[in-house]
């Protein structure tokens, strides 16, 4: 067993390095390896690993949205079932206008994964089929998974909310009131939400 | 295939073999299944332990928890009078709440039944809706189970035996990482605030503090305290015995959490370029302020802030009253202090050091150059102790020693001294007696755990090596011929308890008298003011009661122009008490004069 | 003759169909020809959710994503956190983390008996599995306080020590439960008509199984030996001693049979786990939780679910709340793409007995 | 249906009788609260004692079980099945979600307040509900049935307006048939 010799990940990155430009990688830890590529190698990356790396089972394909640094991560988690190694693929996509090439003829589960992501962050994959919606019906707002939807906002708008409750007290605002404290701006940014 | 399977045919028949069988069914509901001991029901809340600290309510993510008014639980000191109300549409049954709850008042119950067709019920006070739930409490979270932090960070001090060699600081105070680890214990419920005479914003400071903010915590802490590094140090911190985490653990050390904050800014420039205060545009009126102790460097901070001209009188050689000369050095250290009191000064308080009202300065003075003035003078003449031989060579009142000990000087206490009294003054007493190199009694007429002094004091001393004598009632101090003091005699007391419900009183046991020999005495019974400077015209239009000058809730005495505040006043004598006369005070006199 | 297609829609309120979901069928004559599935009908936007939550209220809400086998979301939102945070288990948590995964096996695959037969028009087998199912929900609820939704595998460890005499009812189960285990042989596997249903039905190509995405159960019945547990071990599935089963046949019946064999694999392993466990603390207990934070990272972490690998992938941007939360369970491709594949082909009534042998669930699709 | 339960006439009696004691309820799972359908109906608690049991279809079923959240897409389709329930109906709000959005509350997808949407008869409490909380529930609309009082069909018809104004301000894409009772 080679539990704790991470030779055969580093082995795997040091050649998706070579092989690739702009690709930087690490192994994070025994079976598990990531690699950040550019947006643009997503396609060719994918096939590569898949073809010549034994990364043949699809696990996962998640989105994170950074909002504060402008852009969407898009994260491909594969699995190569002989080797026993997890490689994670990721790639950063602009927020504004975010597109990316469709994948899913490498693996067709992708179909899924990326509707999903187009529906839910408005990710648009160029040359995807498959019906716009998947999960949500009729959903005219924005892609509600973005971070600057505002839930709290839309249930207030959309939904109602059971009388009954308005004699809720705060206990900051009730011990206050009784001995007349003046909590001053500084601090009100530290009170418990 | 054949056509006809006779397995096929035959083995569904086997089912038959359960005919006759008892079923195992559950026939609710003429037979109740009983849940499991540790099933989570709906909510039961023992409104008895109950402080309405609305823990629960934060950590509910359903929003399922409303902390509520109920008719028949009054706030007081520690309990905000809230108790949580949980709307049953909302809750999912995590028990998280419970998990949480810093009191361990609030259980899950075996109950689960809650069906109706009114949808508007299913708001439920645990403990009002089912006072029957106390017996049947299935989960539950006892202090090993709880995620509240009990533990408190614990503080470096010096040994005991290294502490009595030098007058250096004995608490060594937190590093950051402790200090953070301290201020996440936290949960934010600012009960502590109401038990604070001046209010101070703690939940936000500790906040800060936990968050890596020590800037902003300095600023709230500066809000309403001036002092906070001195409070920190040696404050009688009242937040917390009232604390949420001290019901079942120990509180969040508040103090020391100050201390930490303001002992970030390291001198009195850090301290003006942190705080960096707005201070406003002078509007030409002028305040005097009799003593720079914590009530009048307070006023005098916040006023001059506020534009005014400031000017303190100072009887000694240095600013800080009682902090400065009652408290040792050990506790609190002269540059601690000054660093506070030469920010103040940067900002514009004006102090007239050397300068003692009556004498030379005379107070009409005062009143007449000022457009207010504020009393600060603290209680400085001590009680006697009332036994034969006090006025003795060798017996003095704890107060002179701490001060001699303050301004210098190391007065001779021989080899034995005896501390009377149970209070921070006669533990200080006994402990710079110690540091002098003597060996120390004290006596008490209680028990122990009666001392009014500070746990961690009456800790402190027995580490250094402090002997202290409970239920021991000194009678007679014994002087030999040049009224030296030689020895003191006393009795020995026994507790009994107070029939109209008082704390136990101590009586004497007849025949227990002892003689013990000793070189000096130190009376440590209190103290109080001393109005001599006060001309007999002003002593009058401000009323004194029980020698203490008589105020209103603006700390306006019945002389409008004059203010008091600090031990003078009230009657918890303590530097926050002060501090809170002195914060209150600068509105009163802010408004006095301004409109 | 060439007859004339239809559409059908089934779901999403019909009897047969595993949970809320729908699948638009075009069917001539009683033959599917295309399939296609609609979901979202259960979506709440989990993930969502968790971004207003803190790390630990998040815990409390995981396990509503799949409702049938909630266990595996509790220990992989776990799992993650820790990994991500660098935070040590006890031992003896661990233990009990394995053995709540393998009791929410058994049950799982009780409640799929039921399914299983249930969809063919057998019956008593689903009151016979799903009676039986109650049996462990009742040492679900000794252990962690709740019948469906635990809550009891937490950042940490566990919440809870095990409760006196818990072992000795746990063993009595797996007795019991092994004494029932030859009756539903004779009742299911033995029964002609279930043999009949179940064999060439649903059929998966092994050559493509693994690059579809295929997992779990049906992967092994497709002949390969692909388990979580053994490939990317983790909890202290490496000391325990059992066989991943596999099968040749990739049908209904193939399925069936692995799952049979694993049933009796967990029944097995739960004994181990009860005469292997240590002693000692159960729970790393976590800061407070309102002001807990959990350093910048990501993990994706998966577990062997009764119906295949069901992986986590967890952000953290060092607040203390999650950056983001996204679940991958094996209906996300059992039940869209690989499920429409399968059903070309297959016979109306034979649709929700090919779902029900994939173990499709579809909050866990759309949570 | 008069609502004074002192006013029902013998028929009345007889005929509320007859149907509490067979309630058909329609299999729909239409949240998570399903999960606790099965072994209710099942041997261990066994359901059936009380007449209840599953039915497939909503013009042969009496009851209507909301098991827990909706998401708007559910929405549209209980309402559809619920409007092709033939009188008498019923309809139980199974679990804290149906009441005041239980852990959803925050959720952009699923509705709060289920009563706005349809008539509910009984409300279980519970995330979720057990078993006997299940059979508890179906007591009290058996005992809301017997005394007459059992009337959300009624008050829907009667506030028709009303409902539909607060559906269609969720269900954004109204394409369904009106049915008439």
């Amino acid at each position: 067993m080679t539990e704790n010799s991470l030779d055969k990940e580093q082995q795997i990155v040091n050649h998706l390095v070579g092989t690739f430009q702009n690709l930087t990688g690490k192994v994070k830890r025994n079976r598990r390896i990531e690699v950040s590529i550019e947006k643009k190698q997503i396609t060719s990356v994918l096939n590569y690993v898949k073809d010549h790396l034994g990364f043949i089972h699809f696990s996962h394909m998640s989105c994170v949205d950074w909002l504060e640094d402008g852009y969407f991560e898009l994260v491909y988690i594969l699995w190569s079932p002989e080797q026993k190694i997890q490689l994670l693929v990721k790639a950063l996509v602009d927020r504004e206008n975010a597109s990316v090439e469709n994948a899913d003829m490498i693996w067709r589960q992708l179909n899924t994964y990326q509707r999903e992501i187009r529906e839910m962050f408005g990710v648009n994959f160029i040359g995807m089929k498959g019906d716009k919606e998947f999960i949500l019906e009729d959903w005219d707002n924005m892609p509600p998974m973005r971070r600057d939807f505002n839930t709290v906002d839309y249930i207030q708008e959309v939904y109602f909310e059971r009388p009954g409750r308005e004699d809720a007290q705060n206990v900051r605002e009730t011990i206050s009131k009784r001995t007349g404290e003046e909590i001053p701006e500084v601090a009100t940014k530290y009170s418990r939400d | 295939m054949a056509f006809f399977d006779i397995k096929g045919l035959v083995t569904p028949f086997t089912a038959l073999k359960q005919f006759g069988k008892a079923p195992h069914t559950v026939t609710f509901p003429y037979h109740k299944k009983e849940t499991a001991q540790r099933y989570r029901g709906l909510h039961f809340n023992d409104l008895e332990v109950c402080i309405g600290c609305g823990n629960c309510s934060t950590i509910c993510m359903n929003e399922a928890i409303d902390m509520v008014n109920l008719e028949q639980i009054e706030g007081k000191a520690g309990d905000s009078g809230l108790r949580p109300r949980v709307d049953n549409g909302r809750c999912c049954w995590c028990a998280l709440c419970v998990e949480v709850c810093p009191t361990g008042s609030l259980n899950l119950t075996k109950d689960y039944i809650y069906v109706t067709p009114d949808a508007d019920s299913f708001l439920w006070t645990p403990g009002v809706s089912n006072p029957e739930g106390k017996d049947n409490i299935s989960f539950h979270s006892d202090v090993d189970t709880s995620l509240s932090m009990f533990d408190r960070v614990p503080m470096p001090e010096l040994d005991g035996k290294e502490r009595v060699k030098s007058f250096a600081e004995t608490m060594l105070y937190y590093t950051e990482e402790a200090a953070r680890e301290e201020a996440s214990r936290c949960i934010s419920c600012s009960l502590c605030t109401e038990v604070c005479p001046d209010h101070m914003h703690i939940p936000e400071y500790i906040n800060a503090i936990a968050k890596g903010e020590d800037d902003d915590a300095i600023r709230i802490i500066y809000d309403n305290n001036p002092l906070g590094e001195m409070c920190g140090k040696v404050c009688t911190r009242r937040c917390e015995d009232v604390c949420a985490l001290q019901v079942r653990g120990d509180a969040v050390a508040i103090r020391w959490l100050k201390e930490y904050a303001v002992g970030r800014a390291e001198t009195a420039e850090m301290l003006k370029e942190i705080v960096n205060p707005d201070i406003q545009e002078p509007n030409g009126k002028k305040v005097g302020i009799v003593g720079a102790g914590p009530s009048g460097l307070t006023t005098a901070y916040y006023l001059a802030l506020k534009g005014f001209d400031v000017t303190i009188y100072e009887a000694n050689e240095y600013a800080g009253g009682m902090v400065m000369y009652g408290i040792p050095k050990y506790r609190l250290p002269m540059d601690s202090l000054n660093k506070q009191i030469d920010y103040m000064k940067s900002i514009g308080v004006k102090i007239k050091f050397n300068t003692k009202v009556g004498k030379d300065i005379t107070f009409d003075e005062i009143y007449k150059e000022h457009d207010a003035v504020f009393v600060g003078i603290g209680f400085q003449k001590p009680y006697s102790i009332g036994i034969k031989g006090e006025d003795a060579q060798g017996a003095f009142p704890a107060v002179n020693l701490l001060f001699d000990v303050n301004s210098g000087k190391t007065p001779d206490m021989g080899n034995k001294v005896v501390v009377i009294g149970g209070g921070n003054v006669a533990i200080d007493g006994a402990r710079v007696s110690r540091r002098l190199g003597a060996e120390v009694v004290i006596m008490y007429r209680r028990r122990v755990q009666d001392m009014p002094a500070d746990w961690e004091e009456i800790e402190g001393a027995e580490h250094e090596g402090v002997e202290i004598m409970p239920q021991t009632i000194p009678v007679e101090i014994i002087t030999d011929d040049n009224n030296k003091v030689k020895a003191i005699k006393y009795l020995k007391a026994e507790m009994v308890a107070d029939d109209k419900g008082g704390r136990p009183r101590p009586v004497p046991i007849e025949g227990s008298e002892t003689i013990m020999e000793v070189s000096s005495v130190i009376g440590a019974i209190g103290q109080e003011a001393d109005y001599s400077f006060l001309p007999e015209e002003y002593r009058n239009s401000i009323e004194i009661n029980r020698g203490r000058m008589v105020v209103n809730e603006q700390m306006q005495t019945a002389n409008p122009k004059i203010f008091a505040g600090g031990d003078a006043v009230n009657r918890t004598a303590d530097a926050i008490s002060a501090i809170a006369d002195g914060y209150r005070a600068v509105k009163a006199i802010e408004k006095f004069l301004m409109n | 003759m060439r007859e004339k297609a239809t559409t059908l829609y089934l779901g999403p309120q019909h009897p047969g169909i595993t949970g809320n979901m729908m699948i638009k069928l075009k069917v001539e004559g009683d033959t599917v020809v295309k399939a296609q599935t609609h979901v979202g009908y259960l979506h709440r936007g989990f993930e969502k959710l968790m971004e207003r939550r803190n790390w630990l209220q998040s815990f409390t809400i995981v396990c509503r994503i799949c409702v049938p086998e909630p266990d595996p979301n509790e220990l992989n939102y776990s799992r993650a956190v820790e990994e991500i945070e660098g935070r040590e288990v006890p031992e003896r948590a661990e233990w009990i983390r394995t053995l709540m995964m393998e009791l929410s096996r058994l049950a799982s695959y009780l409640l799929w008996f039921g399914g299983q037969n249930g969809s063919a028009g057998l019956y008593t087998m689903p009151q016979w599995s799903v009676g039986d199912r109650d049996y462990i929900l009742d040492l679900f609820e000794e252990l962690t306080g709740g019948r469906v939704y635990h809550m009891y595998i937490w950042p940490g460890g566990v919440r809870r020590d095990l409760p006196n005499g818990f072992t000795d009812r746990v063993l009595q189960t797996m007795d019991y439960l092994e004494k029932r285990l030859k009756q539903y042989d004779q009742l299911m596997f033995e029964n002609t008509i279930f043999q009949r249903r179940a064999q060439g039905i649903g059929w998966i190509d092994p050559a493509k199984a693994v690059e579809w995405g295929v997992v779990g159960p049906p992967l092994r019945a497709a002949g390969f030996k692909s388990d979580v547990r053994i490939d990317d071990p983790y909890l202290i599935y490496d000391q325990l001693d059992f066989e991943v089963p596999t099968q040749q046949g990739s049908d209904v019946w193939a399925r069936a049979l692995v799952r049979r064999t694993e049933f009796q694999q967990s029944i097995n392993m739960v004994r181990q786990i009860i005469d292997k466990m240590p002693g000692g603390p159960v729970y790393n207990k976590i800061p407070n939780p309102m002001k807990w934070t959990i350093p910048a990272g990501d993990a994706y972490v998966k577990a062997e679910s009764a119906r295949g690998e069901f992986g986590y992938y967890v952000v953290s941007d060092g607040s203390n709340k999650p950056r983001r939360v996204h679940v991958k369970g094996p209906a996300y491709v059992h039940g869209v793409t690989l499920l429409e594949n399968i059903l070309e082909g297959a016979n109306i009534s034979d649709v929700s007995f090919i779902m029900n042998s994939l173990g499709t669930c579809p909050p866990e699709i759309e949570r | 249906m008069p609502n004074d339960k002192n006013s029902q006439k013998i028929v009345d009696i007889i005929k509320n009788a007859a149907r509490k004691h067979s309630l058909f309820v329609l299999a729909y799972g239409t949240g998570c609260g399903a999960i606790e359908i099965p072994p209710t109906m099942t041997s261990r608690y066994d359901a059936e004692r009380f007449g209840i049991r599953g039915m497939a279809t909503p013009r042969q079923a009496d009851v209507l079980l909301v098991t827990g959240y909706l998401a708007t897409k559910t929405l549209k389709r209980v309402i559809r099945a619920y409007e092709q329930m033939q009188d008498p109906k019923y309809v139980i709000g199974f679990g804290s979600c149906t009441i005041n959005g239980g852990m959803y509350w925050d959720s952009y997808n699923t509705i709060k307040l289920l009563d706005k949407y349809i008539p509910v008869d009984v409300y279980i409490n519970g995330c979720m509900p057990r078993p006997e909380a299940v059979i508890t529930g179906f007591i009290e609309l058996q005992k809301l049935i017997a005394e007459g009082k059992a009337d959300g069909a009624t008050k829907y018809k009667e506030n028709l307006d009303w409902y539909r104004a607060n559906q269609k301000k969720v269900i954004k894409n109204w394409n369904m048939p009106d049915y008439n009772w």
